[in-house]
């Protein structure tokens, strides 16, 4: 697979980018961080609108066949302009996940509206900071799940999640549909998350895979997952980018712009550089879907971009002063996110850990 | 036990007994308005038992004692989160520079006895919106009116202005010659007619600074803290003053002792993650930093005791302790993983991760951003040339916006 | 299979071949004198087989062939480490830059067709004691002699000047003019009367760079290769091309492999050091940065394959992957604990991390410091304005020094 | 113990320099980076004539019985102008491990000489990597040693080494005397540091401590060394910001100083802060000697010590530019330098974990 994009690739790029800044501002974004519960539905209607939610499941089941490559382009727009709602990501990862592990049934059932953007999925496999905890606090017996899944993303709004639980004696991943579990809302930093607890006591469940299968799935699936957030970071961190830039040449100290004072403009220009290498890593990972190397890929995208999101969201709100840390300029929208972003589907600490147990060739 | 100590054993007990009406604990659940409220009648337990203006002139209703017993009350103090903030910026600067300034000897007496009370509260207005770093480039005018100023123009982040009752203002009073040289230092009554004060809020979602606008604002020439034209030395003086108040090598964030707790708490892989070198590394760079800044702290008091002066590495605080603090803020936050979501806005700086995460940028700025400070060590420390200024001896009404 | 991997494959099998009689452990033990004798050799096959000049027009004795099968050849060759570094900046830039602005055509091709097979080395005379990053501030002038012109001054950091046989070289001619444009550019003979070379020796112990004095040195008015007053274009076209030269994500230290083995082998607090946090971390960030290091690369041919110009983030790889690597040395050094004492000064930079270390700093400097890289990258490419640069527009002459 | 100097200290402080200024310098060391087995003569010679030597060591065996305070200030001033031998740390070791764990007959053997300076002392307690080890390449049966001691900095001159031994299901803390032992100089990037392989077959030797009792008795030596290091360290990590400051202020680039730029000037300040916080936790653990608190005093002076020196080398040679890589210049001699002092003792990655095993109260 080539990591040049072709027409067709560039045109989803412009015209996600154009979509998106015609209909998503922070004007509309910064109420939603004092709302629990709330999302930004433009945002959704639009990704339902223009088939970003169809774009990479299979035809077949009301998809567009297309991939990573392509969800990643629409990944990296919507984390230009701060992504109003988690579900580009959650369902795309629940889908894969009937996709790759369900049965024809499961997939007849679920895909077509996670393809159409009706239905909305979730992905809770973490328990605290671990990603894909050895003892996951829900537990699975028989074909039902108790026990709680703490701080879900797209938790509030999921029809459907995919749970990594604790079965007999094994890690299992399960299919549940979620009308009959219990959810409290978490107020974060980052309200549009929809962050919830989703508490199970005796749930049916149906089980996707068990033992090392379960645990490899559930690993492929966050790659998959990280690689779309990757290319959200680096849209994030570019954006961020462009707007020091941009105060930097207007904004004016001691006679001069602030841009001519190496300490701002050496400081941009190591952003650009934590973009570009994010960007980098971000397409070769997203070229690799299906490759042997793929987690390795998925590993090295994820951690660039959560180093250029964050170092961005640092240095931008530092080089604007005073004015950077007022709640109207908005910038504390992006390093909100890039927290959010950053903790969702694994930190840096998790991912330095499977990259290096595939460099050094450990079990993962 | 050293005579200091024993102040400090005296002022631990007291601090211990009003802990339970002013503390942490009563000020749970109150809206700004009750805090403030509380934090007045603190303030007023501090003065009558003996322990505001601890290290000011008696005449002026202080306590005549050194700097040294007050930064060991103010340490002991900040154990207990009493409502004192909202005048610490008010009996930190102007005041003390109105003490220094002021005209009317009888007037100021009267204002600082208030405002040690905490009846009355006073803030700075410094910083305008084109200023940024560039404190001499401010444009709010005073112009000559009758026997007195007009004032017009806008100033921002002036902490507490919406709660205070007079501030102290730098303002250019002679456009026609350079930036430093046309500035002239008043105080004014926030209360006067002319005087708009507009809440700031910031990013993590309160306001405790404020715009405030000034259009034609009369005041008689009593108000003037300076000759005509030398407003910038006193300006200066009131910076200077900051130096001295007292430093946290916690960067103004929670305690390392936190961070050690969360991660003995909190399993990484399947082990406590005190156990994991990354972890570790970051728990021993960072104890190495604070407990260096403690020793700088430590040894300038010891200088300040014995009549020295202590050296520039004061200044290091800032710079070095709130910058690693929001690092270390982020990485305890990604260390509890997807139980780092759950937020509370009013949660303490110094005891709460996501509130310290969100709040460190401002810290990073407010009262001299990392770049100012750097330059400050460079030029100020180690005579390395000062920055290019194209707007050098030019006159301010000649310099392109 | 394409056309581009058939010649991948072709070439490394050719390369293969004669690894053993010029490679890596053929070059053993030996004097730099042998070892450039053998490289003389090694150029000399490399011609015979189709291999030197890839990228060049076949009327000068090159192949005629595309960049692409060049940086796929060099990638193959720098497995085997065979004695050409000898010739790197000979071809690399000062060659080429004769063949587009040399004056006599039959000259230079007969001095291309003898560099090409090693049996003549150009070297290239820009940098000067004063100058640092300022290539247009330099001071080695060229004066009107007769029919041609009498050269004084000196030169340094001159790569290889103790064994070349010609140069480029760039002289002030005019300095009554702004700095830029009082230069001219022209190629000299290494072994002309008045040329001295007196070799550096740098912090790690060996000399590749030298002083080179010029002292009334006659140069006929056919040696010129520029306007008279339009050197800085040629100078800057040298240097351009030094953007297309191979680039390394290791930043020309040792493959990221050989820190993983190292951690394997060592034990940290008796467990191998892989299995500990810090080394762990440095793995991750390390492979990460190189890979997308690697990434841009690989995009960039993929650009050039299809006739596109590949963007500026090529120029990250120097700035990012050496000062990277000046620390993971370090950490090797650090990692081996007192059995990383031991020392070979003549150890490859890319197979030993003492080495590696030592030599990071100049890596760090040659060929645009990092300072240079970023102002590079914010002006050029982000359209931040220049520094404040007071010589700017002004006489060379009037500048002071 | 107070952290201010008094007058008889700040004379130390100005009467070391005085002293080491006058006769120390590149020229002399240069030569040296390409000898092996030599070291600088004129350096040590200084240091017995004003006591250096005897400094810290107990008056009934030929000392001053002056302590860490003092000596380290002496070691800040060797590190300021690069000290020509190792042994002002070593001895200080081996004399404080008789001293503090030694017999009567054992200090009226070494002690004089160790303090008059013509007795050299070295410490081989660490294997590779590992400055304490678990299991260390020396084994002590009965009151002989056999094995080999990797990489012993003053190993080639030392009369009488102190070992961290594998004694019989226990560490052992041994003394020997080297007379009997081969050594093997080891050609090293700081050749005056005198590193040399000592081997041991049967050698004589007397146990000091054994156990616990062993392992903490050499982690109390290790730390009394960091101290001293630290303070060396320091004083060459100030040596090169000052180096640093006064390039700036006269090197001109595009019509200025370079100092005048912020790229420059900024790194120059961050060194300040680098070099006064090491300075201050120095002053600190010197003064924590004999306290509960030492160990982490001492580990938290070398860490930030660590950091300085070898900030201070990278920035201040790449201020230089091209200059700065020359040999003459002779930066690079603190480059070296820097990392030898890092390794000696124990590297950053050793006294991080000694650290927190202290702040989290879990055993050393």
């Amino acid at each position: 697979m080539t990591i040049l994009y072709d027409e067709g690739q560039q045109a989803i790029a412009i015209e996600s980018r154009r979509a998106l800044e015609a209909r998503v501002g922070k004007d509309a974004l910064l109420p939603l961080l004092e709302t629990v519960g709330e999302y930004h539905r433009p945002f959704w209607d639009t990704a339902k609108e223009q088939g970003w939610t169809a774009l990479a499941l299979p035809e077949a089941h009301g998809g567009l066949d297309l991939g990573l490559i392509e969800l990643g382009l629409i990944a990296h727009q919507a984390g230009r302009s701060i992504s109003g709602a988690p579900f580009l990501t959650s369902s795309f990862g629940a889908a894969k996940a009937i996709e790759l592990f369900g049965s024809d049934a499961q997939k007849a059932r679920w895909l077509p509206g996670l393809a159409s953007g009706e239905t909305i999925g979730a992905i809770a496999f973490a328990a605290g900071p671990d990603a894909l905890p050895a003892r996951p606090d829900v537990t699975c017996t028989g074909d039902r799940l108790d026990g709680t899944a703490r701080g879900v993303s797209a938790g509030l709004a999921a029809d459907v999640a995919i749970v990594y639980a604790n079965g007999p004696g094994m890690p299992v991943l399960a299919l549940v549909e979620l009308a009959g579990a219990q959810r409290s809302a978490v107020p974060s930093f980052d309200n549009s998350r929809l962050i919830a607890d989703i508490g199970f006591s005796g749930v049916p469940a149906e089980t996707l895979a068990v033992g090392s299968t379960a645990r490899g799935a559930a690993l492929h699936i966050l790659a998959l997952q990280a690689v779309v957030t990757a290319h959200e970071q680096t849209g994030g961190a570019e954006a961020l980018m462009e707007i020091a830039r941009d105060y930097a040449l207007t904004r004016k100290a001691f006679g001069q712009p602030i841009g001519a004072f190496q300490s701002v403009k050496h400081r941009i220009a190591e952003l650009y550089g934590l973009v570009e290498l994010a960007r980098a890593n971000c397409i070769h990972a997203a070229a690799r879907e299906g490759a042997a190397d793929f987690i390795t890929a998925a590993a090295a995208a994820r951690l660039s971009a959560t180093e250029a999101y964050d170092t961005a969201a640092r240095d931008c709100i530092q080089i604007h002063g005073g004015i950077g840390v007022t709640w109207e300029i908005g910038l504390h929208l992006h390093m909100r996110r890039a927290r959010s972003l950053a903790i969702e589907q694994g930190s840096s600490l998790f991912w330095e850990d499977v990259l290096v147990d595939q460099l050094a060739g450990e079990a993962a | 036990m050293s005579d200091l100590e024993a102040y400090r054993a005296k002022a631990a007990a007291w601090l211990q007994s009003v802990a339970p009406t002013f503390g942490r604990d009563a000020r749970k659940g109150l809206s700004e308005a009750d805090d403030l409220a509380l934090g007045r009648r603190y303030q007023k337990a501090k003065f009558d038992a003996g322990y505001a203006g601890i290290n000011w002139p008696t005449e002026y209703g202080g306590q005549g004692l050194s700097h040294l017993e007050k930064v060991t009350f103010d340490a002991e103090e900040m154990k207990h989160g009493f409502p004192s903030f909202y005048f610490g910026i008010s009996l930190g600067m102007p005041v003390p520079v109105l003490m220094q300034f002021g005209p009317d000897k009888e007037f100021v007496k009267e204002r600082v006895l208030k405002a040690l009370q905490g009846e009355e509260i006073w803030c700075q207005l410094f910083s305008e919106p084109s200023g940024g770093s560039d404190l001499a480039g401010l444009r709010t005018k005073a112009e000559p009116d009758g026997n007195g100023w007009r004032i017009n123009g806008q100033k921002v982040w002036t902490s507490w202005a919406h709660y205070s009752d007079y501030g102290v203002i730098v303002v250019r009073t002679d456009p026609t010659v350079a930036k430093h040289k046309g500035l002239t230092y008043f105080w004014v009554d926030m209360r006067a007619p002319g005087v708009t004060v507009r809440p700031i809020k910031l990013a993590g979602g309160d306001s405790h600074v404020n715009e405030v606008f000034f259009d034609d604002v009369k005041i008689t020439d009593d108000h003037r803290m300076s000759p005509v034209g030398g407003g910038f030395a006193v300006a200066i003086a009131t910076l200077m003053i900051e130096r001295y108040v007292a430093t946290d090598s916690a960067g103004f964030g929670p305690h390392l002792d936190l961070f050690v707790e969360l991660a003995k708490d909190v399993q990484l892989n399947g082990r406590p993650a005190i156990e994991d070198g990354r972890i570790r590394q970051q728990i021993a760079r960072n104890h190495a930093m604070r407990s260096g800044l403690d020793s700088i702290n430590v040894r300038a008091r010891l200088m300040m005791q014995a009549g020295m002066v202590p050296g520039p590495e004061g200044s290091l605080n800032k710079l070095v302790a709130v910058r690693s603090r929001q690092k270390l803020s982020e990485l305890a936050l990604d260390l509890q993983g997807s139980d780092a979501f759950l937020f509370d806005k009013h949660a303490s700086q110094k005891e709460d991760w996501a509130s310290s995460w969100i709040n460190a940028p401002t810290g990073r700025i407010a009262g001299g951003s990392d770049e100012t400070l750097l330059n400050t060590i460079a030029e100020k420390v180690l005579g390395l040339p000062q920055d290019h200024r194209p707007d050098k001896g030019i006159p301010f009404n000649q310099i392109p916006a």
